[in-house]
């Protein structure tokens, strides 16, 4: 399990640095699109929600995981959608 | 109302008081316009041009006497007193002090005479400041007459033949004309510095690029309208003292010193001029007012050993065409300011039309 | 299968990456959101096809419900986006909520039944905090998506009253302090009733953190909470001990947090003010929204909004000559035109200190005479304009001189600056101009200041499009 | 004890990361050197310390011998830097090969004693691939450091004969072979002697790859290298299941692929071409090293040495009046001397095509007469000049005008520019000048072209100064 | 195990990424310097020859491993030295 | 070897062969200068400069008669001949066929006289280049001539008096003078146009920043020397028909059109003059060589309905001192090329050397 921990804790770490890097290099142009698309990523909570929602559980439990499913999937989909239309609108150069 | 413009009559005055353009303008006002056969040839606005721009041609006589108000460059000559209609109007651009004698004539035809050289420079104002449009294209013009007077190139030039240097240019009070003059020398590519004695120019020569002589001023050289006091005595040697180095090394320099209703100050002493190059130029703007330089002499250009220097006179009548433009716009200014339907107003309290106003109702207010 | 599952979270994993990396440019932009799709849709499935995934009905109605839901939330009016992403937040929140209570229940009820998946202190301590996360970003944005749609009965103006930091610490205190305590006795009886109350007190946390906060500050907020959202995720990815989540939710979290902080510097409020509401004093920037006072925006953001205008007009003054900053002046005019926006100089007839003060430089910068337009021709243009730069102008466009009787430039004809859909204005104090009388234009509503030397400020904004960051 | 290791790994690792983002600006730069020592520190005591240690004396002792001849080698003339650089490279690799082979023989070893660490294929995998890139990477920047050295028994210029590529890729691919024997046997009784054959294998590959690349190339092969050597530290990690070794790996192998992939570009060479050595058809720019040809330097380059120059003398001439690029040249201008660099103008006396014509333009960018030299002033400086810009001038710098009596400019007096110790040179095509002759100051060793409009060019160099890219 | 080459796989990919991104962004100034300091930090293959020397291990072995140890100390002594020096050659501005 | 430098003589001309700086230069070359005096001073170079560079002070006499080679800037005069050295070397820049008898008289004198107009303009020669280095002062001057000339200013002002529209400048021959011409109109803030019949001008034009005038040429009529040819009646029909229409518009027009040797090509009708405005200038360079205007007298200003149409001499003399500088460099190189160790090297293999040269051992080999 440490070991495990471990690796998640690095993984973290690495991801988190990608994040700051990644950011640090954006256009102020983009800012509003890309916090609409890294919460769109962040909806990535659907794959807690599905195992939730999908595995064998009680009842309540399995409802519990619908709604957070529903609630993920809602962003996921307005997320992109939207970021995509604000990209569309940006001037063609 | 019916607007006369009289052709110039006085020597070498080639600007018109009103062009075309601005006479199209005032007929669209409301304004009737007659205008003195040639009265704009001189300035290259043919008789053709006012009547297409719906003025009548007119005589001189009428110009002047059958109008309600007479729009010129310069003062009413004495000669022509006598034609303009009795308590009619005129506005000129003259200084009432350097010709009493007329002013009192203006002030028994009853005429009420408007010089537009008495305008307070305020805000308000600016756009019928003859001054300062006018000392624009003298400005300019002096930097023209420099470039031809003096042997040399202005620009800095590297040819196969050598490399000739930068002419170095030296402006003498930087006000309207100095400014300009300034600006005009820069483009031509010389290396100008100037020098005023109110401390608020040198933040405006450096915002032309130039170079701002300083100079230890212990008084406060700036009365509360912004304009220059006449120095005190030892000041007065210090600055000549410390001219008499800066022109050493100049190949042009263009005086525009000023006090507002007083004699222009002597900046640039015989001894000065005896210090500067051979084929060096003074162009001195303030001749009109006794000049900048002791040596000066108005209208007539003197040479002492190599160094020449030129008092020129009315250099805006010298471009006529667009000096005459920016007159006619500022006459034309002037004139939807003093006239309210129809009417002079009067009103002494304004305090454009009370500075201004040099005789009404026969009394002589300006002298 | 769980080889499976490795793999697709790498493949996800790296798309996301790309997916960002591509948003740093709009050219590339649009494939980032493809990437994004893509990878989310990998892990979706990936997710789907584990052998103990069988109630695919359930599934396939929340993500139907899903879709219904989101595609509507997508063509909201783009002043509505604010309000819409808010929203988002709050989904994303509850979704990261509820599966946190999921799982302790689950883990509860199979506790008994020794089935659960054991419960280390490291795990029941990433659940406490997936909760408490969750939950506080649901109620934090939706409170703050009311105060954006500026819903009735949610306040819009900032709420602050003495003590407000003592209750606010408070409370997030108590909710840590319970969050220790199951931590060390996981299945305490009284365990599950203190779940519920960390709930309840991140669901309170949520809305007392957003209260305190002005109009202003909003986009701040909602990026912050962006934040906590992806914070969230990589709790439940610890809980549920996938690297996707963690991946993923780091990305977010970390790149919402910079996010917000340039966003703060931008308008230059202090973060941790933000971070925590309104906590410590009074917030200049918040109050900019009520009543008039300089706001200053800095060079990015001007170059952006300059970059976005369809028309400039650039309004010089004796500033630029003072600065000498004519040549930067032009390479910002070659700078916009290079990009298509339409640029033009309103030049004041007594612009400067002498006639022509702004032709003799502009004229050295080679601007074409073209480009120069007079007062009167300009001014009927202005409201169409969609940013008016002053450049170390003041008296010239100055409104006072409609109708303030009083002042010196009572009558002068001036360039309607303050008529153009937002105006910047360069200069480098609050100091007057020649005719010393204040400028209202300055303190509009829709002007902002680049206060310093005109030269030294243009030529930072020119950078801003030399620079990689805009294109 | 195990945690420790971990936190300590993931610690590193952070360190490391913070290392390489410091070294983006030669601010921060030193500070991420710093960074680097503690995280490598960390690292060493965090295995030090580890209970399996015993044999603290050996380690001591290596440890002590690796100061003594690294000290030593930090100080090689900065000439020798490259070779220092290849030949720590071999190091590198040495050790991982060695680790690599000592892993696998300790896993034989133990094999019997079923005391062994399992071995999967994965990990068998990996621990070839370690092995194969560590060797080659020895003897490769063996040979590296070798011809850069000009060591007499290597040949400096490239060796190519035909079917080189065939037998390179030979080689290659029977080693590749014979590690995925092994994966799927690796306890085959001909298992041991096939590791040595690969072992040998690698280790000839690295100088085969070495051979046929000439001097231009050999710092882009370097970083090669030491991309190479990066992922032999990978591999390492996996067979060590160590994260740590596998991060930093990355680090290095990531970074230095990148790094390569702009030095190619950076001469525009075919990175595949270098990548697999002298595969395919002859190399430009190798040839480049020997012959007489354009070479072309990118803007950044360009940017990077004049900024690093002290002093730089820019030559105007037609083409500079022809794209009227004084304003850019003065944008130039401004950015170096802010930057301390001391700028002068060469004006020549017949520059342009007509008397004075650069100083009409220059004068109207405003550029200082100060800072305008003549040809008779500036020629003594040339020599100790760093970098002289030609900007669309041809024949007045001309050196066939010194001797060529055949050519109508014979005679005619030109700027020194070739004595600089780097030219940089602006022109749109390899067209010659008014004159129609051809100029060979433009391939001289030391000169570089920027092939474009002249004002297209210049403005691309101000954004290098104006980007964050350089300081 | 799986699971465990997984993180590792997750790991050497993260790490590669913000590889990449790290030098995108560095200056060409400071590229030789740069080679220099991941050639020291590659050198992390220490860590792998002192666990091969150290443990009680087979003679042969351990001396492959110190070898392998006084060539990667070898690469970061020199490593961090030179990259330090060159830097403090950099212009001060 | 023994230098003259005499006082030009001819009616205005003011400019010295050699002035003080490249006297000082020749000196340490090993020559010897003798200078008339108050050769300068006309171009402000005081003879105490020159005896300050090392040059004596010579009579008119000594300085033709008693030197190896004198250097001047105009022809000879007719009455000087005499005085001259018999065998002796004059270095003057002149058009021999203007006057061939006295040609003749200089070949008879046995003089060796060499003339720099008739310089190759080759890259060896750009140094010796006067017809370039003077001309460029003539492009520089015509300007100011024009600039004081028009009613107009040049450059755009916008003022409280309204807007002055920048002035619309043509430049027709965009050789040395045209270009720079059009480079000074440029400084002065006008907006320019130029127009050529050679294409290679085009770019030259536009590196100026000026707008150059397309004009669809069919012929090629530009000489293998670069230079321009005349053109076929009917082309330069078109042209004219094309230029009439050009000149409509422009404030001031600059004519610089010249072909090597011949008479200058007309490019103005007095038909397009009257299309002219008012108040616009032409100032053509070309005057000396017959103009480029119909209406165009060399030297005189002469008037047609507003328009006024200046043919002005020998402008560089009108700025002595700068011209001189480059006129003298010139000379002073031109002066190293013929001596060779304190001798007149006269190879006619060299093409510098035999096309300048214009009477020699008696004989004429140029008129
Ligand atoms: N044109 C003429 O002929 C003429 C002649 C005489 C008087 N005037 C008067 O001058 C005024 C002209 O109006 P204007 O708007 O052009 O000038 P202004 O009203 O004087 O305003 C100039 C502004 O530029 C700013 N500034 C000064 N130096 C600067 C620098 N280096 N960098 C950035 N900003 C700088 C100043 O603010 P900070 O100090 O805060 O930087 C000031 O507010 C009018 O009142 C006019 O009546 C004109
Ligand atoms: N100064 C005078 O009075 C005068 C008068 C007449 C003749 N000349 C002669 O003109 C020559 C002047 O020498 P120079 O070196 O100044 O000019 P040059 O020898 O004509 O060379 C100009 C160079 O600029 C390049 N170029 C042209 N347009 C460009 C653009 N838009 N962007 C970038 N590069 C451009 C051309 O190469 P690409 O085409 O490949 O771009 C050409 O090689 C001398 O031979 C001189 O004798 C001078
Ligand atoms: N000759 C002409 O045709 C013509 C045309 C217009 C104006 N002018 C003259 O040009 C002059 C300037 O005109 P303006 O409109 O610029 O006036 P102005 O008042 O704007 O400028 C005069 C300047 O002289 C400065 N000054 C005063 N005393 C000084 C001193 N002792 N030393 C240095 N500077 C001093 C003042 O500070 C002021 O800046 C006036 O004399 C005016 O009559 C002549
Ligand atoms: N007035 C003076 O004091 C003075 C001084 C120097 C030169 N100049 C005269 O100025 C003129 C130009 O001198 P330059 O040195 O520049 O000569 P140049 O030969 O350099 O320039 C003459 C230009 O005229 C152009 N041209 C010829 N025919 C033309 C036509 N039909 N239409 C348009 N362009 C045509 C040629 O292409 C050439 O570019 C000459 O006439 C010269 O004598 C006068």
């Amino acid at each position: 399990m440490t070991s495990d921990f471990g690796s998640m804790l690095f993984v973290f770490i690495l991801s988190t640095f990608i994040g700051l890097g990644v950011i640090r290099r954006v256009s102020r142009l983009l800012h509003t699109p890309l916090m609409s698309i890294t919460n769109a990523i962040s909806a990535i909570a659907v794959v807690g929600s599905i195992v939730v929602v999908g595995a064998d559980h009680p009842l309540g439990i399995r409802i519990l995981g619908a709604v957070a499913l529903f609630a993920s999937m809602t962003n996921i989909v307005s997320g992109f959608l939207i970021t995509d239309r604000m990209l569309k609108m940006f001037k063609k150069r | 109302m019916r607007i006369g413009v009289p052709k110039e009559v006085a020597a070498n005055e080639r600007r018109v008081a009103l062009t075309p353009e601005v006479v199209g303008r005032l007929k669209k006002g409301g304004f009737e316009i007659v205008v003195e056969r040639g009265a704009g040839s001189a300035a290259f606005f043919p008789d053709s041009a006012y009547t297409a721009a719906g003025a009548t041609l007119v005589d001189r006589a009428v110009a002047l006497g059958d109008v309600d108000v007479t729009l010129q460059v310069q003062a009413p000559a004495a000669a022509d007193v006598a034609r303009y209609r009795e308590g009619g109007a005129v506005v000129a651009a003259f200084q009432p002090a350097s010709d009493a004698a007329l002013v009192r004539q203006l002030a028994q035809r009853k005429l009420t005479t408007f010089s537009l050289v008495l305008l307070p420079r305020i805000t308000r104002a600016q756009g019928m400041d003859v001054l300062s449009s006018q000392a624009t294209v003298a400005g300019y013009k002096a930097v023209l007459i420099a470039a031809s007077a003096t042997g040399r190139l202005l620009p800095m030039l590297v040819t196969a033949a050598g490399t000739l240097p930068a002419a170095r240019v030296l402006v003498l009070g930087a006000g309207v004309a100095g400014l300009q003059a300034i600006a005009t020398a820069r483009r031509l590519g010389a290396i100008v510095s100037a020098f005023d004695v109110r401390p608020a120019v040198k933040e405006q020569v450096q915002s032309l690029g130039a170079v701002f002589l300083e100079m230890a001023i212990e008084e406060h050289a700036e009365t509360a309208g912004g304009y220059a006091k006449e120095l005190s005595a030892d000041t007065h040697q210090k600055e000549l003292a410390f001219l008499a180095k800066s022109v050493k090394d100049a190949d042009i320099v263009i005086t525009t010193a000023a006090i507002p209703g007083k004699k222009a100050p002597i900046l640039i002493t015989a001894a000065a001029v005896d210090g500067m190059k051979p084929g060096a130029v003074i162009v001195d703007l303030a001749a009109e007012t006794g000049g900048n330089c002791e040596l000066t002499q108005a209208g007539v250009e003197i040479v002492r050993h190599g160094v020449s220097i030129l008092g020129p006179l009315n250099l805006p009548s010298t471009l006529p065409f667009d000096a005459s433009q920016m007159y006619a716009r500022n006459v034309a200014a002037f004139l939807g300011h003093i006239v309210k339907d129809g009417q002079l107003r009067m009103d002494f309290t304004d305090q454009i039309i009370n500075d201004t106003c040099v005789t009404h109702a026969g009394e002589v207010r300006k002298s | 299968m769980r080889a499976v599952s490795e793999l697709s979270a790498i493949l996800a994993t790296a798309l996301f990456i790309f997916a960002l990396n591509w948003m740093n440019d709009p050219k590339t932009a649009r494939r980032g959101v493809v990437a994004g799709i893509v990878g989310m849709t990998i892990a979706v499935v990936a997710t789907w096809i584990q052998p103990e995934i069988i109630h695919h009905g359930w599934i396939l109605l929340a993500i139907a419900a899903g879709f219904v839901v989101g595609i509507p939330l997508s063509l909201v009016p783009l002043t509505a986006v604010p309000q819409r992403t808010a929203l988002s937040h709050a989904f994303g929140g509850l979704a990261a909520g509820l599966v946190g209570a999921a799982e302790y229940f689950l883990w509860l009820g199979e506790h008994g039944t020794g089935a659960a998946v054991e419960m280390t202190h490291f795990r029941m301590g990433a659940l406490c905090a997936e909760v408490i996360l969750g939950f506080l970003t649901f109620t934090g944005s939706l409170m703050a998506a009311g105060k954006l749609q500026e819903v009735k009965w949610i306040p819009q103006r900032p709420v602050t009253y003495p003590g407000q930091n003592v209750v606010n610490i408070g409370v997030l205190a108590v909710a840590a302090g319970l969050a220790v305590a199951m931590v060390l006795h996981p299945d305490a009886p009284w365990a599950r009733t203190v779940f519920f109350v960390i709930a309840g007190l991140a669901l309170l946390f949520g809305i007392l953190l957003i209260i305190p906060i002005g109009g202003a500050d909003m986009p701040t907020v909602i990026s912050i909470l962006n934040a906590y959202a992806g914070l969230s995720a990589v709790a439940m990815g610890f809980v549920l001990n996938s690297k996707l989540l963690v991946t993923a939710g780091a990305l977010d979290g970390s790149s919402g947090l910079i996010l917000s902080i340039i966003m703060c510097r931008a308008m230059n409020r202090s973060f941790t003010n933000v971070l925590f509401g309104a906590f410590g004093k009074a917030q200049p920037a918040v109050a900019a929204g009520e009543q008039k006072v300089w706001k200053q925006e800095t060079v990015e953001g001007a170059a952006q909004l300059l970059e976005q205008a369809r028309t400039v007009v650039i309004i010089p003054g004796y500033g630029m000559a003072v600065a000498q900053a004519q040549h930067k002046v032009a390479e910002l005019y070659d700078a916009l035109t290079k990009r298509g926006v339409i640029v033009k100089f309103a030049i004041h007839p007594v612009a400067g200190r002498m006639p022509g003060h702004m032709n003799v430089l502009l004229a050295e910068a080679n601007i074409p005479y073209t480009a120069l337009v007079e007062m009167d021709e300009i001014n009927p243009e202005m409201p169409q304009t969609d940013v008016a730069l002053v450049v170390g102008a003041n008296d010239v466009v100055n409104p006072a001189a409609r109708y303030a009787k009083s002042t010196p430039i009572y009558g002068m004809p001036i360039i309607d600056a303050d008529k153009a859909k937002t105006v910047l204005a360069v200069k480098r104090s609050k100091n007057p101009g020649f005719a010393g009388i204040d400028n209202e234009l300055y303190v509009l509503d829709n002007t902002w200041m680049l206060f310093g030397d005109a030269k030294a400020v243009l030529s930072d904004l020119v950078k801003q499009f030399g620079s990689g960051g805009i294109h």
